[in-house]
């Protein structure tokens, strides 16, 4: 097993609600996940998958435990130098994970001009060539978001994940949105470049289908705990813990 | 379908278009669906079939910005479109009922549970407290003082069922109902729409897009493209032995029903957006075993092994799936 | 960027539907036209000449009457106008500068930062316009600076307020946590992705601003600290106009009607920026 | 400066020298009135026998530094306001002739002594006799006080009771206007015996001889009188109840005028007269005054222009005078020297060098340059003038800036330690005598003008000449040169009279106006009006 | 309990404001050119005299003496004493505060009762999206009425023709109530204007805000009748927005319309504060922006406290904005 991408080691984060009310979203979530890996993270809303896919973007620090990087503990939150844009993120709704002013080439090149400097317009080529890889023709270029479907957003989204050639990118509910046909499209785009650009990759999800198609590992989170993390293999035929069962009833 | 009875509703070859400032785009390219009492139909499409339009259709709440140049649709014998606005008022509250989307946005934010309980059936006296515990809520005096933003969407998608069955409506139509909720509650609400619309003979119109649970639940399913029903049958016939391509690919992009290892069987193209008359079948473009005829006439409705079929070639089967690149561990 | 430019003209080419916005855009021009015309041109002679006997009615001689010294209303109500649209014009655009940068500011950093800006305005908007307009003038004395520095600090405090709120709205959005997340810096996230989508609300509230600047130049030229002699905003005319109601009603009919019509067209133009900028579907079955 | 203005004397007008206004007066006589006697525009009618309240409204209040003392008061309206309580040993007629009062007669043995006899059954408000005690104790506060009106009685050697009712005045030398002085509100007889032994405050009290009794007083809001009924001629004053109301807005005052709900308001917008046409029962008559506004060219910054005395008089050549009076005053102004137009023995303004002059000096104008005008918002007639002098001055190629100040803005940039201004308008009273107003003209005996005024000895002299000299030829040779030095060093320049307007309902009231007002009090005879039978 | 620990947050930063509003209005007062003494000495009075008098007004004293002094005194209720009126200047506001306050309540119930039915009347009656081109125009119009355009023009017409209402003599509340409120009617109106056309819009705005919510929606599904749908569901949920405004312009307006306090003659707080201005007399013009600062927070604490009790979620929102 090569070097893990990325490691959370006995991480605990804690909100305070109010006075002397206290909110455990993580309690104690340990797991690594290798280059060229996805492992899905499960679980119902309100079980702690968001803090921990914000965790492991490093926009939240946790109040305990450490969460390492290519081998380098985390600190602080806005990754610098060398590692900016080696963690990418898609997220959920894809409505508003464009700036509607940007067109679709400047939208795809952010990343690149934030890590290597550098005007949006410098970096069209490298969007243009990463466009064509999530399967969106050159002609979409400089289309403003409001004129593409919820598919092809998400597609421009990955392309600018992807842009940075990041060894880690999460997945916080990237195809809970789409229609069943479109998310088909989205979830073998993922497959593809995954095998292709070899990133590890966090991919959480409600809908247990999804994870089963791209996860090579699953964990199941509950109230701010791991409950079960397998092979998906051995996790969607024969599941241990009570409540995995439960979840893959209604499968 | 019992047979005999009159049905309780009745679209027949509905078009309906909403004009916007820039363009008009229609929704509804001739849908035709009988249900008769007490039958549960799950609609299925994708964004922009039109299968939301036709939930709105039979209860004509659709809004300003539309017009439905051709088509009939009966309820319990009344011809929705034409009513004067204080029949159909008297219409949606006395026979149809709608378990909204979004349980907590279809509350008044500003009013506690109770009182809007008691606002909506001001006419039909119920026990508030027996009603919610009929939908399993535990506590129910508790949960009538609070507001909607104080309570689960779960329990709010309860309230909302409590509030559409205790008027004992003879249509009821959820669009959409669990898209919002976890596997879990989605499951218990469910169970307890169908189990009480049972109870009540209530006709039940559910339109999703989760094929699995239109399998548990309805005994008849209608899928929906480009603003017409392609195929309208049992359920279980439907989903074991699709006729129509446009089904057939559908069921095969499904992951929940993937096979581990097989690659998810993709349609090409994208969905149709309407604005007039289309010439043939709007699914040929996408469609692998479509004919010469198929882009030139428009298909009439046909039954095919038990159910009806819009498609000049029913019953092609899918290409062979191809197998999976493992990507290396 | 060029993209953001073919949307934002766009979005301002006027809708051929909405005539009320055309009749405001063509009363805004017409006032802005006239007044260039007779600024450039000296049409109707100089604002501040004697030109003949006190009191005259109009069109003997002068298309608009003499006011009280004499000298034609005519060439003063251009200056009037000029004066009036500039200085409200002016103070805005900084109002709109500084409301913006603060207001993005606080929206996009929230907790302390935005806690102190919106205190500094509320300390401003808690004074009473007037009174605060006034001060000013003392402080500074009055004339075109001071009327505009009144202007700004009695509209600052709003703009700020509902450009944080729109800006706080936006600092929410997916595609600004995905920039954070790719390391842009800060003051990028906020010129590329805050800035241009609460460009809408700063049109709007600018708008509105405007008018509220006008009616604030007005009252403080009507207590008299406006504008300095012989020089006229249409505030400083209608005050003394109103001295001569009775013998000369033309010296106050002619710029209020002005003045009314000019903050009209405003509102209205303010009302169909709103309605572009904060579409409101038009779902309602009521 | 409507608050700030001081009068120190009053002067005698001759009523025929007043010219009739261009502006549509309102002085043509009512159809049912009597033609007033001559020297006023409107007399009351004795056949009115009505009495009752009567309602004044002015544009603001007295407000002093020294409370309601009226010695200490320093402007028009504290001596009208304070002229219905307090009265002096004489007083002023209507062609400014010298009346008595409280004195019943005097006499002048020689140039430095009166004798005055006081009038028999003068009791104050509070019923107590009026005493030579209280006659003598008054004058000598009022030359012992501080206050700039002592100045004007002019050097009085000792003040004493030469009888039972008899007073004696000694003066060190010769002083013309002394009687003049005496006819004014600051010499007015007070109680002494109260003020000595402590039982009134003459800051926050009144109690005078006078007409009416103050009931209460709401500063800047309303005045309330009452009739004095132990005044000497009380069953003449049919005003029972005087409201006197502070209402700052002109078309306020001009509205309630109109609706009635006012019988008797001042205005100082010349055009108000105009705006009252088509109201019955409405007049609205112009009083010519002895106040006259000037132009102050600041002489003592080394570095302007208007150091230089060639610069100053080549401006003043610049001016026009009459274009002034009937452009901004609407005609109702007159030019006037420094001795006020309308004052007998008064130079003639057109005779002055300025005046004289064919045309200004153009190398002067040109090192003129760009001059900053001072003026303040609290009267529109300033404003007005301080545009057309800006025409004028363009014309002869000088660029004026004005810049407008609130009055406490204005009074600090002009008058204050360090003046910060090139030219200033403002207004001074006019008083009785030719000579009074010219004593602001020596920086060395006002004070106040030291800051921006070079002392001219030649002009203190004429000033002290004009002073001491008696009514006659010289003198008024003398007063001649005083105005043509005035006009040559052109510091402080007389530009043209200042009108007052007031406005009454006949249908309420029938007042006694005179034509020409020495001291700007408005409500000089007030005691004297009839009110018509009540409908 | 979180509502009284949030309310006294707001408290709190209420607190932080008036400070600031004091510090403000103390060191900008004393930046004004001139001081009372020139004013009432006049131009005559010597520099000596002129330094006397402000001993004697106290104003020589160092500035950071002057406000402690009054800042001590203000919390005590004592607002130090007015130059002009040597009187405590506690007492003139008392005199004037019912004018302003009668003022006030009058405008606010013309903006009241006809601004918001007028609002929710071209609301609901018009099918959705902002159509009623009427009722644009007519708040355009009125919103673009100035208090001294339209003031002036109400003083002409009422003083020229016999319209009834007379202009300019008011008759104090103690006298005769009825009176009072007659001599007030016509300057309340002007004033009422631009706040019946603000408030129209306002509540136009947020009916037509209230009618795309998709509980309206499911109201409509459930065949409930539109009046009923009106009084039940949409005046509720329209009304923060509504009364949001109403408390700006109370706050406002108590602050004292100075141009038609001038115009009508009615002596209210507006008018003696900047009257205040005029003459440098710096505890009128301390104590009355004070007060307009305590009013406008006070009016805006209460909103919050109304808006939270009509809409739960906003006192939720506005504790977790401060986190």
């Amino acid at each position: 097993m090569s070097e893990p991408v990325l490691e959370l080691d006995d991480v605990r984060v804690v909100f305070k609600r109010g006075r002397g009310h206290t909110v455990t979203a993580m309690d104690g979530i340990s797991f690594r996940i290798a280059a060229g890996e996805t492992l899905g993270l499960v679980g119902e809303s309100g079980s702690g998958k968001t803090t921990t896919g914000a965790v492991a973007l490093g926009l939240r620090r946790p109040t305990s435990g450490t969460v390492r990087f290519l081998g380098a503990a985390q600190g602080r939150r806005r990754p610098r130098g060398a590692r900016a844009g080696a963690v990418q993120a898609v997220l959920q709704n894809p409505h508003w994970s464009l700036n509607p002013r940007l067109a679709v080439a400047d939208s795809v090149a952010e990343p690149l001009a934030a890590v290597e400097a550098g005007r949006l317009r410098t970096h069209h080529p490298a969007a243009l060539r990463i466009l064509d890889q999530v399967g969106l023709p050159a002609s979409f270029a400089q289309r403003l978001p409001h004129e593409l479907s919820g598919g092809q957003r998400q597609r421009v989204a990955i392309a600018r994940a992807l842009i940075t050639r990041p060894s880690f990118i999460v997945f916080d509910e990237a195809v809970s949105a789409l229609d069943v046909s479109v998310q088909a499209h989205i979830l073998n785009l993922i497959h593809d470049l995954q095998t292709e650009h070899r990133f590890a990759a966090l991919f959480i999800s409600h809908d247990l289908a999804a994870v089963r198609y791209l996860a090579h590992r699953v964990a199941v989170m509950r109230t701010g705990q791991i409950v079960e993390l397998a092979d998906a293999h051995r996790f969607y035929t024969a599941p241990r813990h009570p409540y995995s069962r439960q979840l893959l009833e209604t499968l | 379908m019992t047979v005999g009875t009159p049905p309780l509703l009745v679209i027949d070859d509905v078009v309906t278009e909403y004009r916007t400032a820039t363009r008009v785009v229609r929704a509804l390219d001739g849908a035709s669906l009988t249900a008769g009492r007490g039958e549960t139909v799950g609609i299925v499409g994708e964004s922009g079939s039109g299968k939301s339009t036709l939930g709105l259709l039979t209860g004509r709440l659709l809004p300003s910005g539309t017009r439905c140049p051709r088509g009939r649709v009966l309820v319990d014998g009344e011809s929705v479109l034409d009513l004067p606005p204080d029949r159909l008022a008297r219409l949606r509250r006395e026979r149809l009922a709608f378990v909204p989307q979004d349980p907590i946005g279809a509350l008044d934010p500003t009013l506690r549970i109770g009182r809007q309980l008691r606002l909506a059936l001001r006419d039909t006296p119920a026990d508030l407290a027996a009603l919610l515990e009929q939908v399993r809520i535990r506590d129910p005096e508790h949960v009538l003082r609070l507001y909607p933003h104080q309570i689960s969407g779960g329990m709010a998608q309860r309230v909302a069922v409590a509030m559409a069955m205790a008027r004992k409506p003879a249509l009821l139509i959820a669009d959409e109902p669990t898209a919002a909720l976890d596997s879990q509650v989605r499951e218990e609400v469910l169970r307890l729409l169908f189990t009480l619309a049972a109870e009540n003979g209530t006709t039940v119109l559910w339109l999703s897009h989760d094929l699995g649970g239109v399998a548990r639940w309805c005994a008849r399913i209608a899928v929906m493209y480009g603003g017409r029903v392609v195929e309208d049958g049992t359920t279980a016939e439907v989903l074991s032995a699709p006729q129509h391509p446009y089904t057939g690919a559908l069921l095969a992009a499904d992951p929940a029903r993937a096979k581990g290892g097989t690659r998810l069987l993709t349609i090409g193209g994208t969905p149709p957006v309407l604005s007039d008359d289309p010439q043939g079948c709007v699914f040929a473009p996408r469609c692998d075993s479509a004919g010469e005829d198929c882009p030139a006439v428009r298909p009439a409705p046909r039954t095919v092994a038990g159910r009806t079929v819009l498609c000049h070639h029913p019953g092609g089967t899918p290409e062979t799936v191809p197998a999976r690149k493992e990507s290396a561990r | 960027m060029k993209a953001t430019a073919v949307r934002v003209r766009r979005a301002l080419a006027m809708r051929s539907g909405d005539g009320l916005l055309r009749g405001a855009v063509w009363v805004l021009l017409a006032l802005v036209l006239a007044t260039l015309v007779g600024q450039l041109t000296g049409a109707g002679g100089r604002p501040d000449a004697i030109v003949g006997p006190r009191l005259q009615p109009p069109g003997s001689g002068w298309l608009l009457g003499t006011d009280n010294l004499g000298r034609s209303l005519l060439p003063r109500l251009l200056q009037g106008i000029g004066t009036t649209l500039l200085l409200s014009t002016l103070a805005v655009a900084c109002t709109a500068v500084i409301s913006t940068a603060l207001g993005v500011v606080a929206g996009y950093r929230g907790g302390r930062t935005a806690e102190l800006i919106l205190r500094i305005g509320d300390v401003l908007y808690s004074f009473p316009a007037i009174v605060l307009a006034v001060l000013v003038a003392a402080v500074l004395g009055p004339g075109r600076t001071t009327a505009l520095a009144a202007i700004v600090l009695v509209t600052v405090p709003l703009m700020t307020r509902m450009v944080g709120v729109a800006a706080r709205a936006v600092a929410r959005r997916e595609f600004v946590t995905a920039a954070r997340i790719s390391g842009v810096s800060a003051p990028t996230i906020m010129l590329r992705h805050i800035l241009p989508n609460v460009a809408g609300t700063v049109a709007v509230q600018g708008t509105y601003a405007l008018s509220v600047g006008i009616l604030v130049e007005g009252g403080l030229s009507f207590l008299g600290y406006g504008v300095q002699l012989p020089d006229a905003s249409l505030g400083l005319l209608i005050q003394e106009g109103g001295l001569y109601m009775v013998g000369a009603p033309w010296l106050i009919v002619a710029p209020g009607v002005v003045l009314v019509a000019a903050i009209m067209a405003i509102n209205l133009v303010g009302d169909s920026l709103r309605d572009r900028f904060e579409p409101r579907e038009t779902r309602s079955l009521v | 400066m409507r608050r700030s203005a001081i009068i120190v004397g009053c002067s005698v007008a001759l009523s025929a020298a007043v010219t009739s206004c261009s502006a549509p007066a309102a002085t043509d006589t009512a159809a049912g009135q009597k033609a007033p006697k001559s020297g006023y525009l409107a007399t009351s009618d004795a056949s009115f026998k009505g009495s009752g309240p009567l309602t004044v409204q002015l544009d603001y209040d007295t407000v002093e530094a020294g409370g309601l003392d009226p010695q200490t008061a320093a402007t028009a309206r504290s001596w009208s306001i304070e002229s219905l309580v307090y009265e002096p040993l004489v007083t002023i007629g209507p062609k400014f002739e010298v009346e008595p009062l409280l004195a019943s007669s005097w006499k002048q043995p020689s140039a430095t002594e009166y004798v005055f006899t006081l009038r028999k059954g003068v009791k104050f408000g509070n019923g107590r006799a009026l005493t030579t005690a209280d006659v003598v104790g008054s004058l000598q506060r009022l030359l012992k006080s501080k206050a700039a009106y002592a100045a004007q009685l002019g050097p009085v050697k000792s003040v004493t009771a030469s009888g039972p009712d008899q007073v004696t005045v000694r003066l060190t030398k010769a002083y013309t206007p002394f009687l003049a002085a005496l006819a004014n509100t600051p010499a007015a007889i007070l109680p002494m015996k109260e003020i000595d032994d402590g039982s009134l405050d003459i800051k926050k009290e009144m109690l005078g001889t006078g007409p009416f009794v103050v009931k209460d007083h709401k500063q800047d809001q309303y005045w309330n009188f009452t009739r004095n009924t132990s005044y000497r001629d009380a069953e003449n004053v049919r005003i029972s109840d005087l409201k006197i109301e502070i209402v700052p807005q002109e078309a306020a005052r001009l509205a309630a005028l109109r609706n009635g709900s006012a019988a008797f308001v001042n205005f100082n917008n010349i055009d108000s007269m105009d705006q009252l046409t088509g109201t019955r029962d409405a007049e609205a008559v112009s009083q010519t005054n002895s106040d006259f506004y000037y132009l102050i060219q600041n002489s003592k910054n080394p570095d302007s222009p208007l150091a230089d005395q060639k610069v100053r008089f080549a401006l003043n050549s610049a001016l026009n005078r009459k274009e002034i009076a009937s452009v901004a005053l609407g005609g109702q102004g007159r030019p006037t020297g420094v001795t006020p137009s309308v004052l007998p023995g008064a130079c003639d303004p057109a005779k002055l060098p300025a005046a004289t002059a064919r045309s200004a000096d153009p190398a002067a104008l040109k090192k003129a340059g760009t001059l900053r005008l001072a003026v303040y918002t609290s009267e529109p007639a300033v404003g007005q003038i301080a545009q057309v002098i800006q025409q004028q001055l363009a014309k002869a190629g000088v660029t004026v800036k004005i810049e407008k100040y609130d009055d406490t803005t204005f009074n600090s940039k002009v008058f204050g330690a360090k003046p910060d201004f090139d030219l200033a308008i403002g207004w001074f009273a006019g008083y009785v005598d030719a000579s009074m107003v010219s004593r602001w003209w020596n920086p060395v005996q006002a004070g106040f003008s030291s800051t921006f005024l070079n002392d001219d000895k030649t002009l203190d002299a004429l000033i002290d000449d004009a002073g001491s000299e008696p009514a006659g030829a010289d003198r008024t040779k003398t007063l001649a040169e005083l105005c043509a030095r005035v006009d040559s060093g052109a510091q402080m320049l007389p530009l043209v009279t200042r009108p007052s307007v007031v406005g009454y309902r006949t249908d309420r009231v029938s007042p006694t106006l005179r034509a020409a007002e020495g001291y700007g009090n408005i409500l000089r005879d007030i005691a004297h009006y009839t009110l018509p039978d009540a409908k | 309990m979180d509502h009284i620990r949030w309310l006294l947050g707001r408290v709190a930063t209420a607190a932080l404001t008036m400070f600031g509003v004091s510090v403000l209005i103390f060191a900008a007062v004393r930046a004004m050119p001139g001081s009372y003494t020139e004013l009432v000495l006049g131009p005559l009075a010597t520099q000596a005299e002129k330094a006397s008098a402000a001993a004697r007004f106290g104003l020589d004293r160092p500035v950071v003496e002057q406000y402690w002094h009054w800042l001590s005194n203000a919390a005590t209720g004592d607002f130090g004493t007015s130059l002009v009126t040597r009187a405590p200047v506690a007492a003139e506001f008392g005199d004037r505060l019912p004018v302003t306050v009668t003022l006030t309540a009058l405008a606010l119930a013309l903006t009241v009762l006809i601004g918001i039915p007028l609002g929710v009347y071209t609301g609901t009656r018009d099918s959705g999206g902002r159509g009623g081109v009427l009722g644009r125009l007519v708040s355009a119009f009125g919103m673009s009425l100035p208090e001294f355009a339209l003031g002036s023009l109400v003083v002409f017409l009422f003083t020229r023709y016999r319209l009834g209402l007379t202009v300019g003599n008011y008759v104090p509340w103690s006298q005769d109530p009825l009176g009072s409120i007659g001599s007030l009617f016509l300057p309340a109106c002007v004033l009422a204007v631009f706040c019946v056309a603000a408030t129209a819009r306002t509540t136009r705005d947020a009916v037509l805000g209230v009618l795309v919510e998709p509980h309206i929606a499911a109201a409509v599904a459930r065949g409930e009748p539109k009046g009923f749908i009106v009084r039940h569901h949409v005046l509720r949920n329209a009304s923060v927005p509504v009364l949001t405004l109403v408390a700006t312009l109370s706050a406002y307006l108590l602050g004292g319309a100075v141009i038609v306090e001038r115009l009508f003659n009615v002596p209210g707080l507006g008018s003696y504060v900047v009257d205040g201005l005029d003459r440098r007399d710096y505890a009128v013009i301390q104590a009355g922006v004070l007060l307009a600062a305590v009013v406008f927070i006070a009016a805006n604490l209460l909103v919050d406290l109304v808006s939270g009790l009509i809409d739960p979620r906003i006192s939720v929102l506005a504790k977790g904005a401060g986190s």
